[in-house]
């Protein structure tokens, strides 16, 4: 069933690639690996632990404990369902294109693979092997099809993300160094096993801990691995940014809560710099994120670069999450690495059907856009609200976990500081989210705003799934969290 | 092989060896070169390996000389105008020739197993060609399949590199 | 039923909101209608709750993480909900009714009664919370809401300006609320009022602890309730539909604040401290709100100082430790001031959207029932004996008097200043002749419009006597109210400050409207009474501006640049760069000679032999 | 005269490289060079043979692995050649030349 679900855009990428089919196939390749996805998701189990629908072939080479292993657990269910959905949308936000239009359709089912198998993978050889997989149709998407500075952002993006893959091999190889040699392996769920039963000394942990930060950080463009990811947002064709920064994105972070939490659970505690742990230097790295890197959104002029800015700095308050170490704290974390796809994806999609109108994003030559599209003012109102944690929304539910979490019961004080300092963050988004609302929806309209036509048809449903599913998690993330809890509480182990 | 013979080839096959670096004319170096490899063939012979000196002589002095004469002959080669050797080059290559030679002096004079004489050949069931064949197939087979996929390879290439209207 | 009823309340505008998103926005009278029945509804379940008297604890959890958190949506009734309940829906209700004709021919009609179904939402979640962290949720939502509204007339640059830094501001206010609710969860471990209360001997084991506990919470009410110095947002939030600002912006949203200080006064009471800060702040802002709204010349926007100055008494109030007293005035206040703001619509409404007080004059006979109930309205909120406003501010300047001499000092000559301006708007506005052509043609709006006004008028009139008040705070939360022992002094003071106030503004204004001279452009020139830093709302605004553009935008620009010249452009480009330039250096080593290619390689063996071999 | 040992072979074919290598750094047609590589091949089966001669195994018979190896390097030689001297004549009729010093494209 699994394997179904990630040969569905694999097969249709290829038969796409190959010539076959137009776009409607794309579109019901995305519609179906949605309905596979929730399939999955009413299916599976939650009140077990561990993985479900698990499916493996005997070792790929004799010796060594490497196959071909598919299995969902809550968090990769949530992953997944994130994926599938921005995948729906994005499908329906393809540009129109003159020529090779199947290429790029079949590209961008092919990142949509690459993460769904990423998430999937129960083997940690596949679940490298497909994020990088899923980057490089997104190198060639932006080279080829992006706008403004395509090749320099494509180029940009290839090296800075391809420089954090290698630190996070060799992170992985470091990891699997550490163990002793009978017990290598790279099945997921034993090496989880092996974390619990602490099998890496405390001291040899922090050398593994550092590269796989690192490695994932630039991934997730951690503070300060960041400037990567606004240009390459900017450039990028309106799915291709909807798909990485809603989903690939998460792949990093996906990792951090897969490996490092559970695999190197006393890294964090050790001290790194005089008496600072290296938990105080992550709660440094995301504070830049989520500060710094907030007032840089702050002074953006153009659309697209804000949101791209904007997704940055809201990595910071995923991080916080898992800084916390607890499992409200990681609950936020994981529910708002869904929100916040969810959101950023619905907010790209709004500026990329804007720049086909205008051409430009610039705040200064657009205005009261919300008279002749409503629909997509209302969508990036939601959108929007709920990037900036407005309650109703899920993003508000998980950054509420994730401050509880930063002042739960074990919390240091400088923890604790870096949280009240975090929650500024919040005033800081605002700041720059609305003014961008203003800018682009409210005030007089322009000569040229007037103009637009607003979404119609079957576009108008697939951009409200976004803002739709958020409202459900905010409204209830109770449903959600019943997936993540058992799931979660395995990792903390 | 009594030693008689072997410094005697041995000499002979060094001094063609020479001949071909010295010489100016590619034909004669050629030449030389089927000389040298007549010589090494006897010295194969007299370390009993029948079948590596024949196929020695076979291919090379058969096959890969003709080849070398019929090219020097089909490009009109002629022998090298220029000055033959130029100082830098002589240095370079006499100080890397002579630099090895010293060090594979200092090697085989500690390696005191090469001082031994060759121990007794006992008597062979088979002979010698069979014998190879017979490691050949049994032992090597994979990779001598390998080559064989190889030597195809190498006439396909030979083929289009020789196609008139090389792009 | 009990546990349905608080339900009912909530939810009912939930539905129509939703319904009105999702289904009926092209509908104008769908909208309406849904609207409409969805707060009647809330009001009938209120009345209900208010007649049987009955407390209520009901909940269900939102985020269930086991021991780690808990978090609920839990709804809890007591005398103090009662009250709330009663005025947002009572005075929600007859707003809606008054919008109706309000904004009959208003294009977004639809949007505009969602909005305001949404609010009645979130403002009822905020007064049926059972908990902090569910108050916070509700908090925003108001937020948004109130954004919603403000920004009604979007493509109107000054309205999206407006709902912007009403969002802006509350969010700082929101910020400390929320470190607020974390410092008491990370010292409590649970996040309900009943809970914090049984282990309140935790938090006040640490004073210090408790009073920066208790300020952080504070700050969330001084966003919202547009305290000093977060009070910048309120008349600027005129700018929306004048329903809404009496609605949101007079009689509810901004008085969450005071009702969220009531409901966790029992944190505050341990901490002198904190309630001195409070008793600081409420006091300053009604003095000087006061002093801006004398020089106003927006009748809205006099209205929003007068309320920010109640506002200010409301939280001074609560600071000198008279909860009930605030709460009392916080009541009163709902009704004559969405009377005044729905009034004042009235009269924006007939004269086409002219807001200038002296633009207007001899209202009193084109609209006399306007007139008749703004005179009520004004009276009520200037502490006239026997009128609504005079025993409701009285209750707090007696329980000053006992706490805290400078603040019924405050309070007092904000009684005066409230009298001398609230005069001089109905002196200029409703006396003298009409002063423009809109002003004479002036005329009574339809009943949808005037009954509202009635009622309103006269629940002014009596919601300040005993058995009245009695019958809706119930006896044990009435008792709270006039918990200071009575000093005749006190009353006599106020109303020397109400008739001292009236007479002057009389002396001063009537004399001149009468003033041809006044028919001008210089109209200005010609008030009586001129002091530009009033006018000029002590130059508050201004130096935000300054301190925004100098601190939050300056640094901004700053990081942008270092982010993208420096971080990206030096560091992430330099390492770059490095690699290029030692590729281009290699490079070098490629000169093309085979033979020399060959002569390194062999050089290479032999060196490496002699390493091996050595 | 004394017996023939291993070393002797070694030497003979230490020598026979050291002409080949020389003979590739000094010349400069690259026919001739590539003649020189034959010679530079060929020393090293001769120690390959050598080594097979001096590992007599228990049966009695020479080490016929190091025969079968020297059979594959003939083999790959064979092929090296053909494919070498097409692309001399490949180049050879596009620069005219068969000049190691003109044949610099490689550069920079």
């Amino acid at each position: 069933m699994l394997t179904t679900l990630l040969l569905i855009p694999i097969v249709t990428a290829a038969a796409l690639f190959l010539g076959f089919g137009n776009r409607t196939w794309a579109k019901g390749s995305a519609l179906l690996q949605l309905a596979l996805t929730l399939a999955l998701w009413f299916r599976y189990n939650q009140a077990k632990a561990g993985y479900q629908f698990v499916f493996e072939t005997n070792p790929l080479f004799p010796g060594v404990d490497l196959r071909y292993s598919v299995g969902v657990d809550g968090l990769s269910l949530v992953m997944l369902l994130l994926t599938a959905l921005v995948t729906v949308t994005a499908v329906w936000f393809l540009p129109n294109l003159e020529k090779r239009a199947n290429l790029f359709d079949g590209s961008v089912l092919l990142i949509s693979a690459g993460a769904t198998g990423a998430f999937l993978a129960k083997d940690l050889f596949f679940f490298y092997a497909f994020h990088e997989l899923a980057l490089v149709p997104t190198f060639l998407l932006i080279g080829l099809w992006g706008t403004g500075e395509r090749q320099a952002a494509a180029w940009k993006i290839t090296i800075y993300l391809g420089v954090g893959s290698i630190v996070l091999l060799a992170g992985l190889v470091d990891l699997l160094m550490a163990l002793p040699v009978s017990s290598r392996t790279f099945d997921l769920q034993a090496l989880q096993q092996l974390g619990a039963a602490h099998m890496i000394p405390a001291a040899a942990q922090i050398r593994p801990w550092f590269l796989l930060t690192i490695g994932f950080g630039i991934l997730i463009s951690l503070f300060p691995f960041h400037s990567w990811a606004a240009p390459a947002y900017a450039s990028a064709p309106t799915p291709v940014a909807m798909l990485h920064s809603g989903v690939l994105k998460k792949f990093g972070l996906y990792g951090m809560v897969r490996l490092v939490l559970p695999f190197l659970p006393d890294a964090f505690h050790q001290p790194v710099w005089g008496s600072y742990t290296a938990q105080d230097l992550l709660l440094v790295a995301l504070l830049g994120n989520i500060l710094y890197v907030g007032l840089v959104t702050i002074s953006q002029r153009k659309l697209d670069f804000m949101i791209g800015y904007s997704s940055v700095m809201h990595m910071g308050y995923i991080f916080l999450g898992l800084a916390s170490l607890n499992l409200a704290g990681l609950s936020g974390a994981c529910l708002l690495m869904f929100a916040h796809g969810l959101s950023v994806a619905a907010l790209f999609a709004v500026s990329g059907t804007i720049r086909d109108h205008e051409g430009s994003l610039r705040f200064d030559r657009l205005g009261g856009a919300s008279k002749s599209v409503p629909f997509l003012g209302i969508c990036f109102a939601m959108a929007a609200f709920a990037s900036i944690g407005l309650p109703g929304f899920a993003n508000f539910a998980s950054e509420t976990m994730v401050f509880f979490g930063g002042f739960s019961p074990g919390a240091t004080s400088f923890q604790k500081t870096a949280t009240i300092l975090a929650l500024w963050g919040v005033v800081i988004s605002a700041v720059y989210m609305l003014r961008a609302y203003k800018a682009v929806f409210l005030g007089q309209p322009t000569a040229t705003s007037a103009k637009w036509t607003d979404l119609a048809g079957s576009a108008r449903f697939a951009l409200a799934l976004l803002p739709l599913t958020l409202l459900l998690g905010g409204v209830f993330p109770r449903y959600f969290l019943g997936y993540l809890k058992p799931t979660l509480e395995a990792a903390l182990r | 092989m009594s030693p008689i013979l072997f410094w005697l080839f041995t000499a002979l096959m060094l001094a063609f060896g020479t001949s071909v670096v010295l010489n100016r004319d590619p034909v004669a170096s050629a030449l030389s070169l089927v000389a040298s490899f007549l010589c090494l063939s006897a010295l194969f012979v007299g370390l009993d390996a029948f079948f590596i000196g024949v196929i020695q002589i076979l291919v090379y002095a058969g096959a890969v000389m003709v080849l070398f004469l019929f090219i020097i002959m089909l490009l009109d080669l002629k022998a090298e105008q220029r000055r033959q050797f130029n100082r830098l080059s002589l240095a370079g290559g006499g100080a890397v020739a002579v630099g090895f030679m010293f060090e594979l002096l200092h090697v085989l004079n500690s390696f005191s197993i090469g001082k031994n004489p060759f121990p007794p050949l006992g008597v062979a069931r088979l002979d010698d060609v069979r014998q190879v064949g017979i490691t050949l197939f049994t032992q090597f087979n994979l990779p001598f399949q390998t080559v064989g996929v190889l030597v195809l390879v190498a006439s396909v290439g030979v083929i289009v590199l020789s196609r008139r209207e090389l792009k | 039923m009990e546990s349905t009823l608080p339900w009912l309340i909530l939810l009912s505008p939930l539905a129509s909101a939703s319904l009105i998103l999702l289904f009926a926005h092209r509908s104008k009278a769908l909208s309406v209608l849904l609207s409409l029945s969805a707060v009647f509804v809330a009001l009938g379940a209120s009345l209900l709750l208010v007649k049987n008297a009955t407390d209520v604890l009901t909940a269900i959890p939102w985020i269930d993480l086991g021991p780690a958190l808990k978090l609920g949506i839990g709804l809890k009734v007591d005398a103090l909900t009662r009250v709330m309940l009663l005025v947002v829906t009572g005075v929600g209700t007859l707003v809606h009714v008054y919008s109706t004709v309000y904004m009959a021919e208003d294009e977004g009609k639809s949007r505009f009664f969602g909005a305001l179904s949404l609010f009645m939402f979130s403002m009822l979640g905020i007064v049926l919370a059972d908990n902090l962290a569910m108050m916070f949720i509700f908090w925003e939502l108001v937020g948004v809401s109130s954004f919603l509204l403000i920004g009604h007339w979007f493509t109107k640059e000054s309205a999206a300006k407006a709902a912007n830094k009403a969002f802006l501001t509350n969010r700082i206010g929101d910020f400390g609320f929320m470190s607020g609710i974390l410092l008491v969860w990370s010292t409590v471990g649970t996040v309900e009022f009943a809970g914090i209360q049984e282990n309140l001997a935790k938090l006040t084991a640490n004073p210090t602890f408790l009073t920066l506990a208790g300020l952080c919470l504070f700050c969330g009410a001084v966003g919202k309730s547009a305290q000093m110095p977060l009070h910048v947002w309120l008349p600027d939030a005129m700018e929306g539909p004048t329903p809404v600002s009496a609605l949101i912006h007079a009689a509810t949203m901004v008085a969450a604040g005071v009702y969220m200080l009531a409901r966790i006064f029992f944190i505050l009471e341990p901490s002198a401290t904190a309630l001195g800060v409070i008793a600081t702040v409420g006091a300053i802002t009604a003095l000087m709100a006061a002093l801006m709204a004398t020089q106003q010349n927006d009748i809205k926007r006099i209205l929003a100082y007068s309320t920010l100055s109640q506002l200010g008494l409301m939280v001074a109030g609560i600071g000198v430790g008279a909860w009930g007293a605030s709460m009392f005035h916080l009541f009163t206040h709902a009704f004559f001031k969405a009377l005044l703001f729905l009034g004042s619509g009235a009269v924006i409404h007939a004269l086409h959207h002219e807001q200038d007080i002296w633009k207007m004059g001899g209202l009193r006979k084109t609209m006399p029932k306007t007139f008749l109930t703004f005179a009520i309205g004004t009276l009520a909120l200037t502490g006239m004996p026997f009128l609504a406003g005079f025993f409701s501010k009285e209750a707090i300047l007696l329980a000053a008097w006992h706490k805290s001499m400078p603040v019924f000092a405050a309070g007092l000559l904000t009684s005066l200043l409230t009298a001398f301006y609230m005069t001089r708007l109905v002196v200029v506005a409703f006396f003298g002749h009409p002063r423009t052509d809109a002003a004479s043609h002036g005329h009574d709006c339809p009943a949808g419009m005037t009954v509202p006004l009635l009622i309103l008028a006269v629940l002014s009139a009596i919601a300040g006597y005993a058995g009245f008040a009695e019958a809706i705070f119930g006896k044990e939360l009435f008792h709270h109210v006039h918990a200071a022992a009575a000093v005749t002094l006190v009353p006599a003071l106020a109303v020397g400050a109400f008739v001292l106030g009236t007479v002057g503004a009389w002396m001063l204004y009537h004399p001149a409207i009468k003033d041809p001279a006044i028919f001008k452009d210089a109209y200005r020139i010609k008030d009586p009474v001129r002091i530009p830093l009033f006018a000029n709302k002590f130059y508050i605004d201004e130096i935000y501006s300054a301190l925004v553009a100098g601190t939050q935008d300056m640094l901004a620009g700053f990081l942008g640049w270092f982010d993208h010249f420096i971080l990206d452009g030096v560091i992430v480009r330099g390492i770059c760069a490095i690699t290029w330039g030692a590729g281009y250096t290699l490079r070098l080593l490629q000169f093309g000679n085979l033979q020399g290619y060959a002569f390194f390689f062999g050089a290479g063996v032999v060196v490496l032999l002699y390493i091996l071999t050595k | 005269m004394n017996p023939l040992t291993l070393n002797h072979y070694l030497l003979a074919s230490g020598l026979l490289f050291s002409i080949g290598f020389a003979g590739v750094l000094l010349r400069r047609n690259i026919i001739t060079i590539f003649m020189c590589l034959e010679l530079m091949l060929n020393a090293a089966n001769l120690s390959l043979v050598a080594f097979s001669r001096y590992h007599v195994g228990a049966d009695g018979l020479p080490n016929y692995n190091a025969q079968v190896l020297v059979f594959f390097i003939i083999a790959v030689a064979a092929a090296e050649v053909a494919v070498g001297l097409a692309i001399i004549v490949a180049l050879y009729r596009a620069r005219q030349t068969t000049h190691v010093e003109d044949l610099v494209s490689l550069k920079f």
